[in-house]
């Protein structure tokens, strides 16, 4: 029969989908596997490797397969509406990471980005208290995620007030040198490198061959921090630049350790993947969920707490391995 | 005869020139309805530049053509295809994943509706390839034909064209005897309804049967014009070369010294079930007759390894040897120059002195490294031993004419001094001065002691050059010649299996 | 040609047999419905790219001829509001200009087929990213866009695209409509006409073929306009499907799978080789890949692993099996 | 030759002249230092590449060979604690076998080079995500990797490997160290040795070159061992250069980069063609695209299609370029 690898063949079996390939997912795997064990489920984790394709067909099978419940981080909530309404059809559906607010799903579990970028901006402002020049790196912006949390840290660094998660007003993508009345700082540009690790550290020696007077270096993919940190170790910089970042890549975690990073936002991806089959088992059971929005809580990583944090999430990183 | 016909095509003062050559400086040519012109020069003397600019193929630098009173200048194979003029090519030019019946009207397909009329061209086809002599199914793919059959289809081909001007670029080169009897009839057949033909050939025996008017280029100019009566061997020549050239078959008969090569029923892949057996000697000139397809290139290439034999005993210097590729038939003293140069004995691309190196590159070697000074010595002593026109050791051999680059081939394998040199139609294509000379060199190898096995087509070749003939027929030996019993008859009864072997 | 398709026919329907003994839902309806569509999409795609390769060209810009034309189609329809036919005329005239200038770059300015392709693949993706703003986009306009006023006529567009007609109890996705027509048109085209003789005989001997008083850098253009049109069908058919365009993302690799497709399918790289039905059987073959691995539950991150050498022994097979046909051929000849 | 590497060089200079003008600070040492860097490191797997090429092959699987190589390092150094140089060791010999994988698959069992290859890009892509559970990693130990009592040894690896040697005030960075010694290895390979020359021999006519009696088969698998094997050097530097391996995305796309280089390098794909000294120029140009518009400040959307214009555009002017010289020298012959 289909299903997951233990064959409890008459408990519910729920798929995770992921919006891509990446380290990130596999911790939330993690969580899935606990869940799994804790509530004696079957689940299947897939990750897409080229998209929104591989995403619809994935799930397709999913329905093909009779899944009782998916859990997805839709890669473009508002045009794959349609499609996740007729997953819902057939199954249960709740969204995690990424919402899909107009379509069927009946609960999204996620992280307010747009909170975290402003948390990370509390982090940059910490970091670098006298202000001063800021660039932020990116895989790509065309996530609705990266730039909600763009946005999040340029708000906060301007000073400028709070905005709602659904109705955020972005500034332009190419926007350079973005600064406000009474702010001690300026954004001077955001680089993108489709997910090119080479790219993201080239971009970031070119920022410091460009913008002398460069304070802090924003990465907002797991791994633009450790792209930055090497960039600056090597051009003998470390403590000039500060780094601030996103997730919890280990070489980002060494260097808050270390002292040459300042600090971090992690999402604590293991609870998206834990909570998701939480969610998805309670709801087969019959319970619905209160309310639309799960919000995830995330957490500040700095000097202070990094320590336990990285021991956590060593476990789940074990844990989270595929056989 | 004698009445005025208007020249249908009249050339003049045109002029070409390719990357570092001049082909054609001015040469001039006309061509009067229902005649057979032969045009003869030596290799490179820029015969087949001229037709393919006739063909729309090349377009001239400079120069009139002149169609039926008319200036015309082509800018492709259409244009001229529309006044008429067909041309078969030098080289082959079929596609080879097409079938027969496809190739003969590539371009020119019967349609009905839009679409091909399948039946209509293939029943057309059948006739056109039948007038060649060729009965095979037209279904048969073109690259699974041999040379000599691809050359037929590539002239019924250009029967099919209806063209008033059909040009021919060496139509016999790659054709047997019985095969370009067949040509022939075709051809005054086709001067009887009035066609006109300009038949190229290094043939003179061809010309002299053929032609009722001869144009001789040498060096990209005219040399000189030939009416009927004057046709004859030695006026040609002398046009050609510009001097007398005597004697041409400059033979002496060897000692043979002891067997170099010994085949005992050797089997090549592609007749497995015909084991062959026959031997050369050191310093022997030994032939292999017979007709078109009759497996001579195949039992060559097995002897060199590049098809491995399965089965049979192969022995050099009396020793068994196993040869399953061409490096290990070169490592015991084998060479071959093959029938097809720019496909197998030539890199088109390379000049002179990497071609001439190539085989001798690794011996002169030390750990790999390249000997300049010995790959110097060695293009030197080729070009020089072989009389070969070169500008100097760098020049490309795509760009040099056909005698030239089968001269680097023969000259290649000189440096290897081999003990067994085989050579595959060694003169085909090849001028008349050209052709002396290689017949002097094999002349002077044997002379020095090296066996000398070759294969070729030609009637007079084989006659003229061998000490013994081997005759093949369908992919086994029909029959072994003597020098005493060697004649036109008896080879042809042994090649067309008329005569079992004795 | 028959051998050709006979190996690749085995290939697909033992892979299918093995999936249904292991998991028989992989026969149900609904997924059978998915794999027709799926393989359809890709294999309009592939036969475009069949074309180029029958001429012994190569065409790598495929995937982002696809990303391209779904970006453009849904400016139109999306923000633009424009009328929904003439944006499917603009999406499909731009992949045929597209073709056009790879093919007189090809042609006219004599640069090989794999370099004008792979800039093809650079600038169209980057002018999809910088149209958009590197921005998700999809054919169906909101109430907030331009385009809401032709939303009956762009949802009875997403019916024609990718919707599906009920055969009895059997929903035929629509796509699947789309690649009999126009496999059906390849075929007649190639086999039927001379055009089709030409791009053959191109393949097989370009210079004969010149020589035979084909206007062959004509038929070359021809190769490249016909397969940046079906990259454009795709593109569309695609657009529909998804509802959604990644600017950066959507057809990446596309051209890959296409040239898998077509190789598997019996064209040889070098020229002169192919047929429509071993294209299409290849591309289905690929998608069942696909689906297989999701119906066994065998673990994403194999998905590669596999294919890759499916298509390896997939080749290789049929290497064989031509050469076991051409050895009895020849036994029985002689 | 001379002429192929004259149209880049002006190329190189132009860009190079232009972009010191709209920010003289692109002149900076360290922008310099990091300029030579990344083109060092691109410029060796492009080198490798020229080598498949000048035999007339293509290798696609370069990125997928970096991506897995720069895997197994890590894994070995940092995961299994093995001894600095036979990790080194290791993952060279990885990508030698790959090679030879690739040569014995398309000399041996006839497979073309773009499906051989092709397929490696998706299984060596999918072995390294298996490896490491798709989990990123990086050469380096940290405290609780079996690999931190091999640290200091390590650390001294990634000195050089990707390190910086101060000469006077200008730090070299190593891998511009292994490119000298790689590319004159390679140039004195291939113009100097009887191999090198069998290489462009085979390029140019296959046949013709075997029947000169010459292994061929063994040239080619020994163009596609060197291939892997500069991949193979370029995934190390990679690795050690980024200190970070992601297993689905490190070295994607890389082979589409090295080919784009050999061919504005003056590489033909028909085979035949190719100079060492042009790959690194032309390698340097795409690095220095991308440098340029980081300095100059254009939209990263648009960093593709600026790339794949430049290519064309070199490409076609290079052609130019030849046509003029030969036409030049017809003139001066007759
Ligand atoms: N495409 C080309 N590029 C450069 N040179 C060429 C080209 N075609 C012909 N040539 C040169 O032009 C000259 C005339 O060649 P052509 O083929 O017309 O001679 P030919 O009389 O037909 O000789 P053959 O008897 O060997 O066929 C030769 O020197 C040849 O090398
Ligand atoms: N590569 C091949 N594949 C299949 N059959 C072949 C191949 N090469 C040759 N043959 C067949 O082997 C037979 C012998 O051909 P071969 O070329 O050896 O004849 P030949 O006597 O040398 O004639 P030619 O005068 O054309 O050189 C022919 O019937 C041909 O069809
Ligand atoms: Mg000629
Ligand atoms: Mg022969």
């Amino acid at each position: 029969e289909g299903g997951g690898s233990s064959s409890k063949s008459d408990a519910p079996t729920f798929a995770y989908v992921t919006n891509g390939i990446d380290p990130f997912w596999d911790l939330c795997a993690a969580g899935v596997r606990i869940a799994e064990k804790e509530f004696g489920v079957n689940c299947e984790v897939l990750m897409p490797p080229k998209g929104v394709v591989d995403q619809k067909r994935m799930m397709e099978a999913m329905i093909a397969k009779g899944i009782d419940g998916v859990a997805v981080s839709p890669i473009d909530a508002d045009n794959q509406t349609p499609f996740l309404n007729e997953v819902g059809r057939n199954t249960i559906l709740i969204t995690q990471d990424a919402d899909a607010p107009k379509s069927d799903r009946l609960v999204y579990i996620g992280t307010n980005n747009y909170k975290a970028g402003r948390a990370l901006g509390k982090l940059v402002k910490s970091a670098i208290p006298e202000g001063g020049e800021v660039m932020i790196f990116v895989g790509r912006l065309e996530q609705l995620n990266a730039r909600q949390r763009r946005q999040g840290v340029i708000d906060e660094l301007l000073g400028r007030s709070m905005q709602d998660l659904d109705k955020v007003k972005f500034d332009s993508v190419d926007s350079v040198n973005l600064t406000s009345e009474g702010s001690k700082y300026v954004i001077v540009d955001t680089r993108t490198d489709n997910f090119d690790k080479a790219k993201a550290k080239s971009n970031a020696e070119d920022s410091m061959t460009k913008y002398k007077n460069l304070k802090c270096m924003v990465g907002l993919f797991a791994y633009n921090p450790p792209a930055c940190i090497d960039a600056i170790k090597e051009a003998n910089k470390l403590g000039a630049i500060k780094v601030c970042g996103f997730d919890e890549q280990d070489a980002l975690l060494q260097a808050i350790v270390e002292g040459h990073a300042h600090g971090t936002i992690s999402q604590q991806p293991w609870e998206y993947g834990y909570e998701s089959i939480k969610m998805l088992k309670s709801i087969y059971e019959g319970k619905q969920p209160e309310n639309k929005y799960f919000e995830l809580p995330f957490l500040v990583v700095d000097q202070s707490n990094v320590e336990s944090f990285w021991a956590k999430k060593k476990e789940m990183a074990e844990l989270g391995k595929q056989d | 005869m004698g009445e005025i016909v208007p020249p249908l095509i009249e050339v003049s003062g045109l002029t070409k020139s390719f990357p570092g050559v001049l082909a054609l400086r001015g040469v001039s040519l006309h061509l009067k309805r229902g005649e057979v012109l032969a045009l003869i020069g030596e290799n490179g003397a820029g015969k087949s530049t001229l037709m393919k600019i006739l063909a729309g193929i090349q377009s001239a630098d400079a120069g009139d053509f002149i169609i039926d009173g008319e200036q015309v200048s082509f800018r492709n194979v259409n244009d001229a295809m529309l006044k008429g003029i067909a041309l078969i090519h030098q080289e082959l030019n079929l596609c080879g994943n097409l079938d027969l019946a496809s190739n003969v009207f590539l371009g020119r397909e019967p349609t009905k509706g839009g679409f091909v009329n399948e039946s209509l061209m293939r029943h057309q086809a059948q006739q056109f390839l039948s007038q060649v002599g060729l009965d095979m199914p037209v279904n048969t793919l073109a690259g699974s034909l041999p040379i000599g059959k691809q050359q037929l289809v590539e002239i019924a081909k250009a029967l099919s064209c209806n063209a008033r001007v059909l040009i021919m670029d060496e139509p016999t080169s790659s054709l047997s005897q019985k095969e370009t009897d067949t040509l022939f009839k075709v051809v005054k057949n086709l001067r009887a309804h009035g066609i006109s033909i300009i038949y190229i050939s290094h043939r003179l025996g061809e010309v002299i049967e053929l032609a009722d008017r001869v144009t001789v280029f040498r060096d990209g100019e005219n040399a000189g014009d030939l009416g009927r009566d004057e046709i004859n061997h030695e006026n040609m020549v002398r046009l050609m070369v510009g001097r007398d050239l005597s004697e041409f078959y400059d033979r002496k008969i060897h000692q043979p010294g002891k067997k170099v090569l010994s085949l005992t029923k050797f089997r090549c892949p592609s007749f497995p079930d015909h084991p062959i057996s026959l031997s050369v000697r050191a310093g022997e000139i030994v032939g292999i007759a017979g007709l078109v397809g009759a497996g001579r290139t195949e039992l060559l290439q097995t002897i060199f390894g590049v098809t491995p034999a399965i089965g049979g005993v192969m022995e050099i210097d009396g020793k068994k040897k196993e040869i399953s590729d061409p490096r290990t038939a070169i490592s015991s003293g084998i060479a071959l120059v093959p029938e097809d140069r720019k496909q197998h004995g030539l890199v088109l691309p390379m000049s002179v002195r990497e071609n001439s190196s190539l085989p001798s590159l690794k011996r002169d070697s030390s750990r790999g490294w390249i000997n300049e000074s010995a790959e110097e010595q060695v293009t030197e002593e080729a070009v020089s031993a072989l009389k070969i026109k070169t500008p100097n050791f760098e020049q490309v051999t795509r760009f040099l004419s056909g005698g030239n680059q089968q001269k680097i081939v023969l000259g290649k394998w000189l440096a290897m001094s081999p003990k067994l040199l085989m050579l595959d139609e060694p003169t085909r294509g090849i001028d008349i001065g050209a052709k002396r000379e290689i017949y002097k060199l094999m002349e002077k190898l044997a002379g020095e002691g090296m066996a000398i096995l070759f294969v070729s087509s030609e009637m007079e070749e084989v006659l003229g050059m061998a000490d013994r003939a081997y005759v093949m027929h369908e992919g086994k030996i029909s029959g072994e010649l003597g020098h005493n019993q060697l004649s036109e008859k008896a080879i042809m009864n042994l090649a067309t299996g008329i005569l079992a072997a004795a | 040609m028959k051998k050709n398709i006979l190996g690749i026919f085995i290939l697909l329907v033992a892979i299918f047999v093995i999936t249904a003994i292991i998991n028989p839902k992989f026969l149900n309806a609904y997924n059978m419905q998915n794999l027709i569509k799926w393989s359809s999409l890709y294999a309009v795609m592939s036969l475009g790219v069949a074309f180029v390769i029958i001429t012994g060209g190569i065409d790598l810009s495929i995937g982002s001829v696809v990303g391209l034309v779904a970006v453009v189609l849904s400016i139109c329809l999306k923000l633009e509001g424009m009328d929904p036919w003439s944006a499917i005329g603009i999406a499909l005239i731009l992949s045929l200009l597209i073709g056009l200038l790879h093919g007189i770059l090809i042609t006219k300015a004599k640069v090989q087929p794999f370099v004008v392709t792979l800039c093809g693949l650079l600038v169209y993706r980057s002018m999809g990213r910088w149209f958009t703003d590197n921005q998700s986009i999809g054919p169906m306009p909101m109430e907030e866009d331009a385009g809401y006023k032709n939303l009956e006529q762009i949802q009875h567009l997403d019916f024609v695209f990718s919707g599906k007609i009920a055969i009895g109890s059997f929903n035929l996705p629509t796509p699947a409509i789309f690649l009999l027509v126009l496999s059906i048109a390849a075929a007649i085209f190639l086999r039927r006409t001379i055009w089709g003789r030409y791009l053959f005989a191109l393949g097989s001997n370009e210079d004969g073929t010149r020589y035979s008083g084909i206007n062959t850098d004509r038929m070359k253009i021809l190769a490249y306009v016909l397969c940046s049109f079906f990259a454009g069908m795709a593109g569309i058919l695609f657009a529909f499907e998804l509802d959604s365009v990644q600017p950066a993302q959507t057809g990446e690799f596309y051209e890959l799978y296409a040239i898998a497709a077509a190789v598997l399918g019996g064209c040889s790289l070098r020229g002169g080789e192919g047929s429509v039905l071993g294209v299409v059987i290849a591309a289905a073959v690929i998608r069942l890949i696909y689906n297989s691995i999701n119906m066994v539950g065998i673990s994403t991150h194999l998905e590669f692993g596999i294919l890759g050498l499916v298509i390896l022994l997939g080749v290789i097979g049929d290497e064989l099996i031509k050469k076991t046909v051409n050895r009895k051929q020849a036994v029985q000849t002689s």
